[in-house]
């Protein structure tokens, strides 16, 4: 069965988030506004007054407040939906610690913004990273549409009683956030048809006023080693549940993402190119010209960035000559991009090649499509042998 | 023989329910927390909701991943994360269409210092929950630190006496008063000694929680923290009621009313003198805590004189 | 695919016509992508903000470089000396105006349309909003999209009186440019 | 190398009751016990309402603390009002709680 074909409305990417929340009915949405996240707090303000969303709207004092409560929420039962920014995502992250242990099925939109002391106003994705290890699933999207399907998508995850973990949907800010698109924006009831799936599986454990257990006990010894490792087993299932759940989205609404990763071009590909987020689209055109060139280059899209999807990395880049990572971030430490750290990781699996760091977009840069092409110029020498750097951080650097 | 057969006192008319705590729970003896807690349970009954946070009563309330201590549902938080917690779980079973008291129980230090924030704004967006402090004026879970509800002059691990120090040297901040100045519908003070008034607000905080934010102040002294016997701790309640060092009080819907008045009031150096933080203090340094206690007891007093929210002042002249 | 870049001022709705144009091109079948780009949000400090339009998807994220055509909501931003910065052979510009140019202000620039969309805007809603005026006079001199299209996006963001004095704007601004052209 | 039975049924840290009401042997913790004169109780419940551990049992003429979790605070002695109940040395009593 297909869904309808729904409304083609021109929104922004914080509309589309708004939007995804709305159409899966949560009881509960909290939520505080930071730029450039405010308009997704607005619409949803907007849909609750006009009638459109029959949730619980908690008006919180700050986002420490907001993760805190619909993760209360989730585990009372509820479905719950919250989004924020760079320093909200800073300010709520014992709550973002506590919400994974507790194993709360939140979905929360990310929208990236730079964070680290240096003020910026303007998109990295480095909140994200900074997250990195909280025990979340995390995902990077695209664009508007993207958004809203993935947010759809994610309360599926989320909520699945073998997965149990919050979701975070990450999207850049100012790039993506105000990007206005024409949105397909599915029916309610499809949507309903989407997630009724849930309802047929076991009833994961709540805090149910009649039955007298408590939520966040204390997990001692092994206990807490079962606990750890039971949550690692669920970021573990993630990843092929991710991939089904996007599956399942494209037979029913005909759009669909590739799940983990979206590979595009890299099967003939002598070399790749791997990125996320707005970049990815930039970067497509790039690689279509540069294959009209004859430049047998491919580009592979990360959209799971935790769990990590190695097993589907290892088949996408296994055999190519080379790999350039362009990141919108940066790894304090290891002074090269997070997600190139992250791929070095899998150097045996992937055999010996020349893996290369390119670092772009911080606050708000543009990675533009000379910046692109010069990525793929590296890592086309590289691939063919000569002498690279390891770690290019592309606008401060001369191209020679 | 025929055995005797006696009425139970007028106060278990207060216990609905049974204690939904276990026999024996780490609580040092002689703690008033430990009755504050198991008379809640009897109180407020079973359609209860405990959330809490690390703390003296942590370590009974949280349970283990492979039992509990007692038979409340109960909700973990983080510090920082208790009545905004209470607020999502309170949301939803509004919106389940659940009726359940969810009962934030906390010390002062979280209350006062850095759970602060999201009660006060749980209190302004008048959430249908119960927010317990029990006061021991510190944080003493962690070993005896100071709070801000840590009165001037008392010694902490934080506030030590020495050559330079006399202890803590700035007042309490007055959570109650702050709380009810939130205009919720009602927050009041009670104390273990008092048992009758403290079950009787507990009962009332169920009813008006339906209203929104309820907010509970229970002076509960730390027989550790404070050097007290641990026989002496009910004594100490008693006496921080009859000095009007901690006066029993409600305020209903911006009502404020005295529920135990005392009719001459002991001077303070009665309560200070039965514990050991106040030990070190002059004669001129208890008369600032008397002078203190004098100052926030008038102004209490002042308060009483005004009707309820929306209503004119009873004796507005008094207030001259 | 065509590439607009709008040049305003915070409060004179750039933004807005960036976006009111993408749902107009969107009702003819276009696919578009449309962002601002601006730092803090503050009345009278310099906007810019780009709408790209085309049959396909558009992939492209990035800011616009080179323009195929302009979109100056505030004539004073003529004085930017980065505006004509990157304009494709052939371009266009859409500029608010009372003033028409007596020599091409740029060599790539082969089309122009000056309105003056403040003293519209004025005369008939009362104030300086010159945005809507400006798409209309946009549909007449690009011919990229159509007049009633424009006119229907506009009623996606104003109801009742306040939209029958933009449709004004609009309707005014198709009729009243002035197209000037530059071998 | 394989897993070990799990210990708890939870994928998270959730404690039930049910599962296990879990106690604490407090009795252990007295230096002293209450002892009730069952002729001087007037029954007016001040031991039992103080209580902390909630451990007075309520007898038909009397309270008696439940010894398995008494922690010999003394908060019921204190309150006694009519001095009905004393503390005395646990030393004083054998095994089976008889005085020695």
């Amino acid at each position: 069965m297909k869904a309808k074909k729904g409304e083609l409305k021109v929104i922004t990417g914080n509309s589309a988030a708004a939007y995804g929340a709305m159409l899966c009915r949560p009881d509960v949405v909290a939520s505080y506004p930071i730029t450039p996240q405010t308009e997704v707090v607005e619409q949803l303000s907007k849909f609750h007054a006009d009638g459109v969303l029959e949730a619980e709207m908690i008006e919180v004092e700050g986002e420490n407040s907001a993760m805190n409560a619909v993760a209360a929420a989730t585990l009372a039962g509820g479905r719950a939906f919250t989004a924020t920014s760079s320093w909200g995502l800073v300010y709520m992250y014992d709550a973002v610690l506590q919400a994974a242990g507790f194993r709360a099925p939140v979905v929360m939109a990310n929208v990236n913004r730079e964070t680290p002391g240096i003020l910026a106003v303007s998109s990295g994705q480095q909140d994200m990273i900074q997250t990195r290890d909280a025990g979340w699933i995390q995902v990077i999207v695209e664009n508007s549409q993207e958004i809203l399907d993935t947010i759809i998508m994610a309360f599926r995850l989320a909520e699945d009683y073998d997965i149990q973990l919050p979701v975070m949907v990450n999207y850049d800010g100012f790039y993506i956030s105000y990007l206005a698109e024409g949105v397909r924006i599915p029916a309610k009831d499809d949507v309903d048809q989407f997630l009724a799936v849930l309802k047929t599986q076991p009833k994961r454990t709540i805090m149910d006023p009649t039955h007298p257990i408590g939520a966040g006990s204390h997990g001692l010894m092994t206990e807490f080693m079962e606990l750890r490792y039971k949550h690692c087993a669920a970021l573990d299932r993630a990843k092929k549940k991710f991939d089904e759940i996007d599956k399942d989205y494209g037979d029913f609404f005909g759009r669909s993402y590739g799940g983990q990763i979206e590979e595009y071009r890299t099967e003939d590909a002598d070399f790749v190119i791997l990125t996320s987020g707005s970049a990815v689209g930039t970067s497509r055109t790039v690689v279509d010209a540069k294959r009209a060139e004859g430049v047998k280059v491919g580009l592979i899209k990360l959209r799971m960035f935790r769990p990590f999807p190695q097993e589907k990395l290892i088949k996408a880049i296994k055999g190519k000559k080379a790999v350039g990572v362009i990141d919108r971030s940066v790894n304090f430490g290891w002074n090269s991009g997070p997600i190139y750290t992250e791929l070095r990781a899998l150097y045996p699996e992937i055999g010996p090649m020349p893996i290369l760091s390119f670092i772009d977009g911080l606050a708000s840069i543009d990675i533009t499509k000379p910046h692109i092409e010069r990525v793929i110029d590296d890592v086309a020498n590289a691939a063919k042998g000569k002498p690279y750097q390891a770690v290019t951080w592309i606008p401060l650097e001369e191209r020679e | 023989m025929v055995e005797k057969v006696r009425k139970l006192p007028k106060t278990f008319q207060y216990f609905k329910d049974e204690d939904a705590f276990a026999g024996g729970v780490a609580f040092c003896a002689g703690c008033p927390l430990e009755l504050t807690l198991r008379v809640l349970s009897k109180v407020m009954g079973r359609q209860t909701v405990i959330v809490g946070t690390p703390s003296c009563s942590a370590p009974v309330l949280y349970g283990q991943n492979v039992g509990a201590w007692h038979k409340l549902p109960y909700y973990s938080c983080l510090m920082t994360g208790v009545a905004s917690s209470a607020t999502g779980l309170t949301r939803y079973y509004k919106k389940a269409g659940q009726d359940v008291n969810v009962v934030c129980f906390t010390g002062d230090g979280c209350a006062a210092d850095i759970g602060f924030q999201t009660l006060s704004g749980a209190a302004e967006r008048n959430e249908n929950f119960i927010y317990v402090c029990y006061e021991n004026e510190g944080y003493m879970n962690t070993g005896i630190q100071r709070s801000s509800t840590t009165p001037i002059g008392a010694t902490t691990s934080t506030t030590p006496v020495g050559v330079a120090g006399r202890g803590k040297n700035t007042q309490a901040k007055n959570l109650p008063l702050i709380m009810a100045m939130h205009n919720i519908p009602y927050t009041a003070t009670a104390t273990l000694s008092h048992m009758d008034d403290l079950a009787k607000k507990m009962q009332k905080a169920m009813e008006k929680k339906k209203e929104g934010l309820v907010y509970l102040h229970i002076f509960c002294p730390c027989p550790v923290g404070w050097g007290i016997e641990s026989d002496m701790s009910i004594q100490v309640c008693r006496e921080a009621v009859k000095t009007n060092y901690f006066p029993l009080w409600e305020a209903e819907n911006g009502k404020f009313k005295l529920t135990q008045t005392v009719s001459s009031p002991d001077p303070i150096t009665k309560y200070t003198k039965m514990f050991k933080k106040f030990n070190h203090l002059t004669e001129k340094e208890l008369a600032v805590i008397q002078a203190e206690v004098d100052h926030n007891f008038a102004f209490l007093k002042h308060l009483t004189e005004f009707g309820a929210h929306g209503q004119p002042a009873e004796s507005p002249e008094n207030n001259a | 695919m065509k590439e607009i870049r709008f040049h305003g001022r915070g409060g004179q709705g750039a933004v807005l016509a960036a976006r009111m144009l993408a749902i107009s091109l969107v009702a003819e079948g276009k696919c578009v992508a449309s962002f601002p780009m601006y730092g803090f949000e503050r009345r009278g400090a310099p906007v810019v903000a780009f709408t790209r339009f085309d049959d396909k998807q558009i992939m492209e994220k990035t800011q616009i470089y080179n323009p195929d055509c302009l979109v100056v909501i505030d004539p004073g931003l003529l004085k930017l000396p980065t505006l004509f910065t990157g304009l494709n052979p052939n371009g266009t510009l859409i500029l608010n105006s009372s003033k028409v140019f007596d020599k091409q202000p740029n060599e790539n620039l082969k089309l122009a349309g000056v309105v003056n969309a403040t003293q519209i805007a004025v005369e008939e809603v009362g104030r300086d909003v010159p945005n809507t005026c400006l798409l209309g006079a946009f549909a007449a001199v690009t011919g990229w999209v159509g007049l009633q299209s424009v006119m229907a996006s506009v009623g996606e963001y104003f109801g009742g009186e306040i939209l029958r004095k933009n449709l004004r704007c609009v309707e005014r601004g198709y009729n009243e440019v002035k197209v000037i052209k530059w071998q | 190398m394989a897993i070990k039975k799990f210990s708890s049924k939870y994928e998270a840290a959730w404690s039930d009751a049910n599962q296990q009401l879990l106690c604490l042997d407090t009795g252990t913790w007295r230096t002293k016990r209450p002892v009730v004169n069952v002729e001087k109780c007037t029954y007016c419940g001040l031991c039992a309402i103080y209580c902390p551990p909630q451990c007075m049992k309520i007898m038909p003429d009397h309270f008696e603390p439940d010894l398995n979790f008494c922690k010999g605070c003394g908060v019921c002695a204190k309150e006694c009002l009519r001095g009905a109940i004393t503390m005395m040395p646990e030393g004083d009593f054998d095994n089976e709680g008889k005085k020695g």
